[in-house]
């Protein structure tokens, strides 16, 4: 780790000192041993604050929609592979110019699960890390002005963990019984739109949550709104999703967000081979079509 | 607070005999906001316009409900009564009763019910109706064609005839486009320039046409009426108004070998100073800079400067940018044929003799580098027999495009009827796939090259064409009697499928307008709008539309001017108000609304402080081409833009209305 | 005075339900709201009119200029105002008189009705159709077979509705 | 009332919590939830969680539901009908609406039973909320006090402690043959006395014999925190510091002291409710004007004014700070801002100011 840091350092110190950015975004120790945190850096004798390990679990890029972060102006982003598709996604999507940006890279071997970390779990393996982590395509980030390498060795994937399984769960199932298993959860919901705020990719300056005229989502906090909210959440993020899991980590009550967002985006490459957040200059899946799309369902 | 009145028609009993008028003008009364209700046997005669009229005045109606026929039916006849009352049309709404009530359904109860529900519908949306006004957009009234071929030819001499100005612009030195450059023209074998020269002098002296040849479209913005142009006139090193076009200086240029002339399809040469053809329009030389020897040996030769009379040469000039302002865009960019070099096996490039087909014009023209004999590049003697190879590179997915180019079959059964005039004895044998003549006279033509001239037909392709001994031995199939044939020709010409001009897919991204996946401009409506394009105000002619042969390319450049003469004889561009709209304060410009829109009514405007600061960049519609189709209200994440008349809170209410 | 004000909005809450079919509407015939396009499915069921066919009177027209505007988001909101079934309909491909609002929806519908699916709504209760303005055979009989259909589905809630 | 104390043995314990289920009433306890602990209906004593230290969110919702319903109305032609909920328990069977049932609260901790008085001020200042009321009254709180706080706990800092008693109506301590029962209010009382079978569970013990607190040492001082919130409204460490903030309201949703709320119609054209639902000060939205102007524009203006609240206005007007030290604003943030931290800076800043 410490010749990850060293050279993290190194370059945001550098890209500081060449006033190349206003602003590094990156990690910095957090309020216990397993935690870690993003950290603000203007000043170029501030950077040693940085650090990379496996419990840098947050998606960085979901500053960039900040209006307080965007008057920066030019900014270094410290970004994960996953995470760094959503800079991908915001620069398709006009929301951030890749000028302004200089993506630093890290190469990440998988993130601890946070609930797992604060008891205490240190260990990068197939059982601590994420889902995303075990279906991960990009450890090294696609798109990066600097890459920082891992000192760490992959971990192993023998097969016992089957990443997302209750996708396949659910989608054997009755409707009926994915009513049920759906109601359930989406019952705990307290409506905090943190799914939302968490999202590096829910930018909008006014939600659809938000809009009155006409009320598109309910706003009671029950069956019925809850069920509206997180089926609009995740409709749009269908074919955005660039399955970072914020949502789900930043979840009070717990629910498998990442169950409904994995299977749009397995759903969207099916019909469409469209995967998001791959190519800054793709059209967006639902901003283009094809003569020739996925018919057979219309009468 | 809603004032609305309701109106149910009887439509003599093709409504009352199956729907309780009665009972549903009682239902919508007590409906909140409904001030009175009435049926009337029929609301679409002049005593029921009136009923309509007098309540509007009476009640002071702030909107209006008929349960009535269908809205195709009358929707206009009785906005147009409201608007004489005052009442801005968009507060009238229709509920149709007839055509989706009662002609379809037999049960009086279930049918009046659902008659009660549609009104029930349209009384919550026109609560929310908000007056529309119809947009009007300024026009100058002035247009822009692009590319001199014969279709930009017509539709500049129809417009500049309809005494409207018109500007044309042409890439190459000359106007003519491909036409000039066919010897003679299917079915009636008229000669080709004789028919297009007078057509170019024309657009030379018309006194409502500006042309600039030699200058490319640098920049589009703007919209239908209202756009503005840029347009590049690349440098000829000729100060033009001084030229009298008296060929001293091509005459004398020392660089006349190695250069192939464009216009002779490579079989020819032609010098630095040079003017394409001797028809050219206009008739003033331009200096190939990459081929000059004065621009590429330091200012040494300037031997044409010396011969000119008029001192008219300035090896100086430059580029010049030139700004016009214009109300309609005529896009004619013409099209170019596919590289032969793709089929490997017929030797194109390898074998001299085996040429295209427009190469093959230019050796049977008058004016063409043989003056009109025609003989194989090879070795210049008169070929005895010619291999003519249809669909090559049409018709075939796999290595060319799948379309067919149209005009191939027609010009090949020219070729062959040509070759068998001017060689006599001479045999043609042409390899085809089907035989596709469709126009008035086009089937009687190639009979006639079968019949009358000798052409022999064999359906199928050619496997390999191979030089034997100074002969071209073309092997390929006769399906239809199943032989393999073998031929010994001394030239083989291929009908190369035709493709859009090079670079029209930028063009079009300049323009705004829509293309199909091989470059050929969309038309707005392929069956009913074939002369527009996507976007408002920008016009479709000739091949750049797809393949099609020279009278429809005329037809294509006269309905192109017959809109722009229609849009350009009212004062104003008017459009009905029914058009999107952003909210810009919510607006996060993701510019989803941008990708979807297939007018390209959506831009993207910078929201600025008072310092000129730019705080965000958002959607901006515009509404001279905004057609309403609101397919960006369905790709807004946040709501943010919405349709007017069709707005998300009256689709809402519309849903509300039959809440259980 | 009080107890009729209670027991009129007793009786009009049915059963506690405010999204969807209450009592009231148990003895109703199924509701099926569809959203259709202006220029071919609209025509389309007038052409049905005009010629005098018949059809279930199960169906509420709510009329969009394309295919383009029938944000899926209507369905949603259909269904939360009570409606058994809902169809989307427009002109066929190739046809749009705004030559690509129903290409653009139909990835949307695709990827919506596979969401909806996964959510645990019976996707049997929403239609997409594309019916032309000279297909009113077509219109009736979608009509028709999606009526039959809605009817033979059980009541049973979605996660649209308060159980 | 004068308090009472008692002893009582696990065994015990559980007949008590069983008999309290099998009397009808509703008992709510920690419980487990696919790995993580929530308050919930239980039947058994079994289903309790007592092994954590916290349940990821507080019992608020008993006190202020999500969602609470406050009247309904009908519209039949021009005559509007209002339904009031003293009427009617409400469309969720009690929760929402003025009536609620009696609810009993087992297991929880000294700092959420302290959240129930707390938030009693706001609701009765000025205008007394029947709706809070009537649930607060009906709230019965058994709690267990903690023995070993975390690192995001700050209860001591907060005014009270790990083993206060303040809300609760029993206050639960280990030791003993089970626990030893110390009964606060009348309330409590009723509990144990609400059979004689029950009565009988717990053996009064002399105050002497019920364990005394620990010597529990606050590591900052709160009231320096209010010090320097009095005086530094434009301190540049809101901004800077909450540049991190993301403004997901997990802080606000989670907090069991936390009790913004917003009302809503919603209904059809013939009926209908207002409600009044869970709203978060760390919304962009939620001081939004219609003009578009928005007095606290960043995140760090909204943050600002969480800490405001909890630690300078609601001081200075109920003398209670609007916090129950639990930290659960800080487990559960997703950027990891620690509340704690945060209190604890200030209070320090303030000190190198005065100093």
């Amino acid at each position: 780790m410490e010749k990850m840091n060293d050279k993290l350092q190194n370059t945001a110190k550098e890209l500081l000192e060449n006033k190349e950015v206003n602003l590094i975004i990156g990690f910095t120790k957090g309020s216990n041993p397993l935690r870690m945190r993003s950290v603000f850096i203007t000043d170029p004798n501030d950077v040693s604050k940085l650090s990379f390990n496996a419990h840098c679990v947050q998606d960085l890029a979901v500053f960039l929609k900040k209006p307080e972060v965007k008057k920066f102006g030019k900014i270094g982003l410290v970004v994960k592979g996953c995470d760094e598709k959503a800079v991908n996604t915001l620069i398709q999507e006009y929301q951030l110019s890749r000028d302004n940006i200089k993506i630093i890279g890290v190469e990440c071997r998988g993130a601890v699960k946070q609930n797992l970390a604060d008891k205490g779990e240190d260990s990068v393996k197939q059982s601590t890390v994420y889902d995303k982590c075990l279906v991960c395509e990009v450890h090294t980030p696609l798109l990066y002005d600097y890459l920082v390498e891992s000192d760490e060795p992959a971990f192993e994937i023998n097969g016992d963990i089957k990443p997302y399984a209750k996708i396949e769960e659910l989608d054997a199932m009755s409707v009926e019984d994915r009513n049920m298993f759906w109601q359930k959860e989406f019952e705990k919901c307290i409506k905090c739109y943190a799914c939302r705020q968490a999202c590096p990719l829910c930018y909008c300056t006014r939600c659809i949550v938000e809009k009155n005229t006409p009320q598109w989502i309910e706003t009671n906090i029950e069956e019925t709104g809850n069920a509206q909210w997180n089926m609009i959440r995740a409709y749009h993020l269908s074919g955005r999703c660039i399955g970072c899991g914020e949502c789900e980590r930043a979840c009070p009550v717990n629910i498998p967000l990442m169950l409904v967002n994995e299977k749009m985006a397995r759903d969207v490459f099916e019909k469409f081979g469209y995967k998001s957040g791959v190519d800054i200059n793709a059209k967006p899946v639902f901003g283009t079509f094809d003569a020739n799309d996925f018919n057979e369902f219309i009468k | 607070m809603a004032r609305i009145g309701v109106f149910v028609c009887w439509c003599g009993s093709n409504i009352a005999g199956t729907v309780d008028v009665k009972r549903v003008a009682e239902e919508a009364a007590k409906i909140p906001g409904v001030v009175e209700a009435v049926d009337y046997k029929y609301m679409c005669s002049d005593p029921g316009q009136n009923t309509l009229r007098k309540m509007i005045k009476d009640k002071n109606l702030t909107g209006v409900v008929l349960a009535a026929c269908s809205p195709h039916m009358h929707e206009n006849t009785f906005r147009k009564a409201a608007v004489k009352e005052g009442l801005n049309p968009y507060f009238i709404e229709i509920a149709n009763i007839r055509e989706q009530v009662s002609w379809v359904h037999e049960d009086k109860e279930k049918a009046t019910e659902k008659a009660i529900d549609l009104l029930k519908m349209m009384v919550e949306k026109v609560k929310k109706n908000k007056a529309i006004e119809d947009v009007r957009v300024p026009l100058t009234k002035k247009a822009l064609v692009i590319g001199g071929g014969i279709s930009g030819i017509q539709a500049a001499l129809d417009i500049a005839n309809g005494g409207v100005e018109v500007i044309l612009v042409e890439k190459e030195p000359s106007i003519g486009g491909k036409m000039i450059q066919l010897d003679e023209t299917f079915p009636t074998l008229d000669c080709s320039s004789c028919i297009m020269t007078p057509k170019m002098v024309e657009v030379y002296q018309h006194p409502n046409i500006k042309l600039y040849t030699y200058s490319e479209l640098e920049e589009v913005s703007g919209y239908i009426g209202n756009f503005n142009v840029k347009i590049k006139k690349k440098a000829r090193s000729i100060v033009e108004k001084d030229c009298t076009g008296c060929g001293d200086c091509w005459n004398i240029c020392p660089m006349h070998k190695n250069v192939k002339s464009e216009f002779n399809v490579n079989l020819s040469e032609r010098t630095a100073i040079y003017v394409p053809f001797p028809q050219a329009v206009p008739l003033i030389p331009v200096i190939d800079r990459s081929v000059c020897l004065h621009y590429k040996k330091g200012g040494k030769c300037q031997k044409c400067y010396d011969a000119c009379g008029p001192k008219c040469i300035n090896f100086d000039l430059q580029d010049e940018i030139i700004e016009e302002k214009v109300g309609a865009i005529v896009a004619a960019t013409g099209y170019d044929l596919m590289e032969n070099s793709l089929y490997g096996e017929y030797g194109y490039g390898q074998f001299k003799d085996v040429i295209s087909g427009l190469q093959f014009e230019r050796l049977l023209s008058a004016s063409g580098p043989t003056e009109g004999v025609v003989k194989r590049p090879s070795d210049g003697k008169t070929p005895e027999t010619i291999v003519f190879i249809q669909c090559v590179g049409s018709r075939d997915p796999e290595k060319g495009v799948p379309y067919c180019s149209k005009v191939c079959c027609m010009y090949t059964a020219k070729h062959a009827k040509l070759f068998a005039h001017k060689v006599h004895g001479s045999q043609s044998y042409v390899f085809y796939i089907d035989i596709r003549a469709t126009s008035k006279g086009y089937e009687e033509f190639v009979r006639g090259t079968m019949e009358n001239e000798g052409a022999i037909y064999l359906r199928g392709r050619v496997s390999k064409i191979y030089e034997d001994n100074g002969k071209l031995i073309v092997k390929g199939a006769d399906t239809l009697s199943g032989n393999q044939v073998e031929i010994a020709a001394d030239m083989v010409v291929l009908a190369t499928g035709v493709i859009p001009k090079k670079g029209s897919d930028k063009m079009a991204q300049m323009l705004g307008i829509s293309y199909d996946k091989y470059g050929f401009y969309t038309e707005s409506h392929p069956k009913l709008r074939p002369a527009e394009s996507s976007t408002a105000g920008i016009y479709l002619a000739g091949m750049a539309q797809g393949p099609r042969d020279i009278p429809e390319s005329v037809v294509s450049g006269s309905a192109a001017a017959s809109k722009i003469l229609g849009l350009f004889s009212k004062s104003e561009y008017e459009v009905e108000g029914t058009i999107a709209s952003v909210n810009k304060t919510t607006c996060v410009g993701c510019f989803y609304c941008r990708r979807v829109c297939a007018y390209s009514a959506i831009s993207k405007e910078e929201i600025k402080d008072r310092n000129g600061n730019v705080l965000k960049v958002v959607a901006n519609v515009n509404s001279g081409l905004c057609a309403g189709c609101g397919a960006c209200v369905n790709a807004c994440f946040s709501k943010s833009i919405d349709l007017k008349g069709y707005l998300d809170e009256q689709i809402f209410a519309e849903i509300k209305s039959l809440a259980v | 005075m009080e107890n009729n004000i209670v027991e009129d909005v007793q009786n009009a809450r049915g059963d506690k339900e405010y999204s969807a079919g209450g009592a009231k509407d148990k003895d109703k015939e199924p509701r099926i709201i569809a959203f259709v396009c202006n220029w071919c499915t609209y025509n389309g069921a007038d052409l049905a009119g005009t010629s005098r066919m018949k059809y279930a009177e199960n169906v509420r027209v709510i009329k969009l200029p394309c295919t383009g505007r029938i944000d899926p988001l209507f369905v949603v909101e259909a269904f939360k105002k009570g409606a058994k079934g809902v169809l989307v309909s427009g002109c066929h491909p190739g046809d749009c008189h705004y030559t690509s609002g129903n290409y653009h929806s139909r990835r949307k519908y695709t990827a919506f009705r596979d969401l909806l699916s996964y959510l645990g709504v019976d996707i049997n209760r929403v239609e997409f159709s594309w019916i032309s303005a000279s297909e009113g055979n077509k219109w009736v009989s979608v009509i028709n077979e999606f009526t039959n259909k809605i009817k033979l589905l059980p009541d049973n809630s979605d996660i649209f509705s308060k159980k | 009332m004068e308090e009472k104390y008692y002893e009582i043995s696990s065994d015990n314990i559980e007949k008590f919590v069983n008999n309290l289920v099998a009397q009808n009433n509703e008992v709510i306890a920690p419980k487990d939830k696919d790995g993580d602990t929530f308050y919930d209906k239980i039947t058994d004593f079994k289903d309790a969680d007592l092994n954590i230290l916290l349940p990821k969110l507080s019992f608020k919702e008993y006190l202020l539901p999500k969602t609470e319903t406050l009247f309904e109305y009908s519209i039949s032609g021009s005559n509007i009908n209002i339904l009031d909920p003293l009427e009617n328990a409400g469309a969720d069977g009690g929760n929402s609406g003025k009536k609620s049932v009696k609810r009993i609260i087992f297991g929880s901790r000294p700092c959420d039973a302290g959240a129930g008085p707390i938030m009693e001020k706001v609701f009765n200042w000025d205008y007394k909320d029947e709706f809070f009321n009537e649930k607060f009254k009906n709230l019965y709180i058994i709690s267990i006090a903690c023995v070993q706080p975390d690192n995001y706990c700050f209860c001591t800092e907060a005014q009270l402690s790990p083993e206060s008693s303040y809300g609760s109506d029993i206050l639960l301590k280990k030791g003993g043959s089970g626990y030893y029962a110390k009964v606060i209010t009348e309330k409590g009382l009723e509990l144990i006395n609400s059979t004689s079978e029950n009565a009988g569970l717990f053996k009064e013990i002399p105050k002497e014999a019920f364990p005394a607190d620990k010597d529990w040492k606050a590591a900052f001082d709160i009231k320096k925190t209010q010090g320097f919130l009095d005086k530094n409204f434009t301190s540049s460490y809101f901004q800077e510091k909450f540049l991190s903030c993301i403004g997901c309201g997990i802080c606000t949703y989670t907090c069991p002291t936390c009790h913004c709320f917003d009302i809503q119609d919603e209904g059809t054209n013939e009926k209908g409710k207002r409600i009044r639902n869970w709203d978060s000060c760390q919304f962009g939205i939620f001081t939004l004007h219609t003009s578009g102007h928005n007095p606290r524009v960043t995140q760090g203006d909204r943050y600002r004014q969480r800490l405001m609240h909890k630690f300078k206005v609601y001081n200075e007007k109920f003398n209670k700070y609007l916090c129950v030290g639990c930290g659960r604003c800080s487990r559960n943030c997703p950027e990891d801002i620690d509340l704690r931290e945060i209190t604890s800076e200030l209070s320090l800043m303030e000190d190198n100011i005065t100093q």
